[in-house]
């Protein structure tokens, strides 16, 4: 019996966990190291209409058990990667969520209608709240009515479900999860990074050419937790949770929060087998907690009735 | 291109913060292709996030043991100058695509140049190109004596030109100012150093065969993150340090 | 030769630490570890009109380099402190910043009125970025309008010069910071916690008993930093910086950013002689980076002519 | 109340996840009041910025020796039961106010009840009280006979009933279950472990003279932050259990 399975608009899971976006390419370098019919899904780096070069170097820099990263949407754009990147995804079955990136509503719905035609994606993610270039998308994460609007005229052309990434730098994010669940969000995925910067002591200078960069890591689980325990609860479209899973006692406090699947980024960074891991090791944690299947879960730090004693 | 767990075998200070650190165990078999590094996971639990990756110094394949040679200068290279005989260290590897040896014949001439911590790949190469029978130089760069090392080592495999900043060994100058003797040989010439160094190099090894060993900042450490891209002249514009690299024909990178 | 003093308005301070405001009580706890009179100055815990005896335990909890808390402003009280508290640090010398908190503007001002007036007390820093009560004043931090006219008020009641403490929950803090800095603040007081949540595994609920709470610690040093480094540009008032502050580097780290002085909270729990051991390791650090005076660095990020190589 | 930095003599594992750790070095000659604690910092780096509170189980103030017993359970006890002969260890002590031994006099009597990891600071107070000429008794109270430790040692000092949640030694039942015939005798009770069984006690010890120590997560552990607040009878209204307690008279803290 698979109790592992998850079903989201879009998504038939074998099991939660996804690669979170940008941190996991096109999934072409990850192949080399494992099978990625293990994965849940897969979530690919940001797609543009055109191609992207991206911020100067250096675009990372490690912080307290976080990073900060600022590749500035780095990508080839959406016609290579349909020619040249997604083709490699084909043989592991898998789901697909197609992340898109823009700067006007333009690019991401030129983006959107082309990419969700695609046999082999299943979703789209739409990324607006991409820190690290001035016209990321990050206009649109903060400001409700702009991040409806988007999602509006997306849905209008996707022929696919449509998630919504959302940016964790706002005051009140069950405000922005109920703008788009409300402009027709088919699912929410958060968070992406916190906007950061390190000072580096012998230039003077901030670390990444960029100056500021996103955040990512278990420094930024608490705040991650926290904002889909409350989104989760203002909304009733399902969550992809994600920010700083390293374990499986991660996912399963994202899903308890109110995740129905779970993205690891900078996981893999650490540990190339960190998404093979994690899921082989959630059955354990599945079996501690005497839960027979991780559906159950979800939500149940706030569903009532969902209480361990209550639940057998 | 693994995760290896290798037992520490030793750690010896060879100068100023200067580390060799001797690992063995399974996996070290792969490490063929001098150039090629290691990403070495520092700290515990998840303080540090991100490896380090450090170059191959030395590989004997046949009895499994990998020498690194790094400065410890921020938190994880402190770190892993504190491992001793009896820990074990996480490292992924062999990563990225090292230097071509076949662009040199047997009988032929190989010019080798390192600055600072960009020296340790060239020993592996030079020990590598020697045993191929190329007749092998070196021109190596530190800023003081206190900092060079392994220049003995270097001497049992060719000739040694030795540069310091400050001139308490070898010439006072940088590694251009030592290397005229063996370009004037015409042989191919393999670099590895920081940026400066590469870019000083540029004018010297002019209508000659050049191949140089970038360093750039990284996430992944195997070609998913975009961290380590480097203008580059070919289709797509760029190239990844760690995927593509670190080693690269002169003319494909812009410096 | 003193090359740590600093100065900010209402504060002469002989170096630029202070304990951050919640994590050192009223000073006598600490007093009993190490004499207080080697501190820049001291930052007493929120001060409300009534007593108020906050939130229900557990009102701590742990995170990856950091740790969240929901103390919920427990305090004697504005009189009691007078009384009690404060005259325990008048041996010691050291410029007092007297944090206030309340639920209404009136709060707020009553507050700000007799503890300004108090011979010991040299500043005021008005809370407005409490993210654990609910009527903590964070519906003042992160607003920019409310912010404003909360600090109006309160400069208007008060004999001393006033920081605002802003929160980091918000979108754009540089709005904030100019919002009070038109209204009037002396200075800003940053960062106050990120809100966060850890949620338990075995009870499935979250860990502390006000589920979210304030996330401190070197988990959001970057944070911190980037937000000193944007309102340090778009305001002409010193900063008092804070937010995961571990080492001397820190410090310099948070100057560099744009801070005139730096406060010390969580550090004090992992370590006791946590600021004074920063301040004696100071020096140090600045000779290793050929400063004469720390007073040159601040800013020196975003400066122009304060490069290392035009320095001397 | 100072920080010390104490040399690890000995860590053994004495039950199911039960260690007992010895550690040896200045300051610990002024671990003298059983009931107190010292707050132990875990892992390294920043990772874990919170110490954590573990009772004294026994010092031996003459020659600078502490012993704690503790249960591995999450990342810091886990982290703190890897240390070995040769580290050391940070801990602040003693803290807090333990148990005042003055309240029962030479010839007189004391029960001591324990639950689990609650049972360590019992041993140093009834190894105090016993010297003192006091008659003392134990009721200890574990999960499983694979939980239960020291109950040997505890036999050295006084009688000893035990009572374990599923009978595998001792009586089955809780540590309530088998305190009668020590009461009948009107003990000063003295007491430590779980809320549950502070207020199950608090039925048994009905007009008995009695004192707790009690458990709340900390901040600072000395008083500053308010993390480990009590309601309590106090003009206040509460008590810091690290800098007021971790010991109380039953009637002063509501459970
Ligand atoms: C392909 C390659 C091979 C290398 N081989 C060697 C070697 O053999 N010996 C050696 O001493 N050094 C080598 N380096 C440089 C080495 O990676 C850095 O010195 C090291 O990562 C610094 O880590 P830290 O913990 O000391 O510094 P920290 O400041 O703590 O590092 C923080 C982050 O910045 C990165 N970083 C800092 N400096 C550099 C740098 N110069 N290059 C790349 N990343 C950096 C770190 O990897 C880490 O992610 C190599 C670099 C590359 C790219
Ligand atoms: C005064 C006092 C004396 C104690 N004496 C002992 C002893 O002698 N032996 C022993 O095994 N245990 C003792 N405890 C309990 C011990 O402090 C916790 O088991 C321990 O802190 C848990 O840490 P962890 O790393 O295992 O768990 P984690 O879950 O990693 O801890 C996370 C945070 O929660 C805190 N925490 C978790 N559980 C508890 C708890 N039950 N009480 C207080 N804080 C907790 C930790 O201190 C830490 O700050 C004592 C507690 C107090 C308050
Ligand atoms: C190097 C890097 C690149 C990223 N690129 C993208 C991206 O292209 N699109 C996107 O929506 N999120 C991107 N993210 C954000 C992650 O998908 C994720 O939301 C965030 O890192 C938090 O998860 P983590 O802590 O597990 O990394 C990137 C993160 C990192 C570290
Ligand atoms: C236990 C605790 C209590 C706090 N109480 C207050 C408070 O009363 N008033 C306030 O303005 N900030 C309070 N803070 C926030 C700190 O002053 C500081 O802004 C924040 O913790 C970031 O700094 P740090 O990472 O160095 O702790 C508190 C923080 C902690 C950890
Ligand atoms: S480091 Fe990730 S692509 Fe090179
Ligand atoms: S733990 Fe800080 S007051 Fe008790």
């Amino acid at each position: 019996m698979n109790r592992l399975n998850v079903s989201l608009p879009g998504l038939e899971m074998k099991n939660p966990i996804m690669p979170a976006s940008g941190c996991f390419g096109f999934g072409k370098d990850y192949a080399k190291w494992y099978d990625l019919s293990l994965l849940g899904a897969v979530a690919i780096k940001a797609a543009t209409v055109s191609p992207r070069f991206g911020n100067p170097t250096p675009r990372v820099a490690e912080t307290e058990s976080g990073m900060l990263n600022a590749i500035g949407l780095q990508n080839p754009g959406v016609e290579k990667i349909i020619s040249e990147e997604l083709p490699h995804l084909k043989p592991y079955g898998i789901p697909v969520v197609a992340n898109i990136a823009g700067t006007a509503e333009e690019d991401y719905m030129e983006a959107a209608e082309i990419l969700s035609k695609h046999e082999l994606v299943s979703v789209l993610e739409l990324n607006i709240s991409c820190p690290n270039v001035k016209e990321g998308g990050i206009q649109f994460g903060t400001a409700p009515e702009a991040a409806a609007r988007l999602t509006k005229m997306v849905k209008k052309v996707s022929s696919k479900p449509v998630y919504v990434k959302l940016s964790p730098n706002v005051s009140d994010i069950r405000e922005m999860a109920q703008a788009v669940e409300e402009a027709g969000a088919d699912g929410l995925s958060m968070i992406n990074t916190l906007i950061g910067m390190r000072i580096d002591l012998k230039s003077r200078q901030p670390v990444l050419a960029n100056k500021t960069g996103g955040l990512s890591g278990p420094a930024i689980k608490p705040v991650a937790v926290r904002m889909i325990y409350e989104a989760s609860q203002a909304v009733s479209i399902p969550i992809i949770g994600m920010g700083g899973v390293m374990t499986a006692e991660d996912v399963i406090e994202m899903m308890l929060a109110g995740a129905s699947a779970v993205a690891v980024g900078t996981a893999n960074f650490a540990n190339p087998y960190a998404c093979p891991e994690i899921i082989a090791d959630l059955e354990r944690v599945l079996d501690s907690m005497d839960v027979s299947h991780i559906s159950e879960i979800i939500g149940g730090s706030w569903k009532p009735c969902k209480t361990p004693s209550l639940s057998r | 291109m693994k995760r290896l767990n290798l037992n520490v075998v030793s750690q010896v200070m060879i100068a100023d913060n200067i580390f060799e650190l001797t690992v063995e165990g399974e996996g070290v078999e792969s490490m063929k292709v001098p150039g090629q590094f290691v990403h070495v996971r520092t700290g515990e639990g998840f303080s540090s996030l991100l490896r380090r990756p450090i170059s191959i110094c030395d590989a004997d394949t046949a009895n499994n043991r990998l020498k690194m040679v790094y400065r410890a200068q921020g938190k994880g290279t402190a770190w892993l100058s504190t491992r001793s005989r009896g820990d074990k260290i996480d490292l992924l590897g062999p990563l990225g695509n090292g230097f071509n040896q076949d662009v040199v014949e047997a009988g032929g001439k190989a010019l080798l140049v390192g600055g600072g911590i960009g020296v340790p790949p060239l020993y592996y190469l030079g020990r590598k190109l020697a045993q191929k029978g190329v007749a092998v130089s070196f021109a190596l760069g530190f800023q003081s004596s206190k900092d060079a090392f392994y220049i003995e080592k270097f001497k049992e495999i060719g000739r040694v030109a030795v540069a310091t900043a400050d001139g308490t060994i070898g010439k006072k100058g940088f590694v251009t100012d030592v290397m005229d003797k063996f370009t004037a040989e015409q042989p191919v010439v393999f670099a590895c150093g920081p940026s400066p160094m590469l870019r000083a190099l540029n004018h010297k090894t002019e209508g000659l065969n050049a191949y140089y060993s970038f360093e750039e900042r990284m996430g992944c450490g195997v070609g998913a993150c975009f961290a380590c891209v480097c203008e580059a002249a070919t289709p797509s514009g760029y190239v990844k340090i760690c995927s593509d690299g670190p080693v690269f024909k002169k003319e494909e990178v812009s410096i």
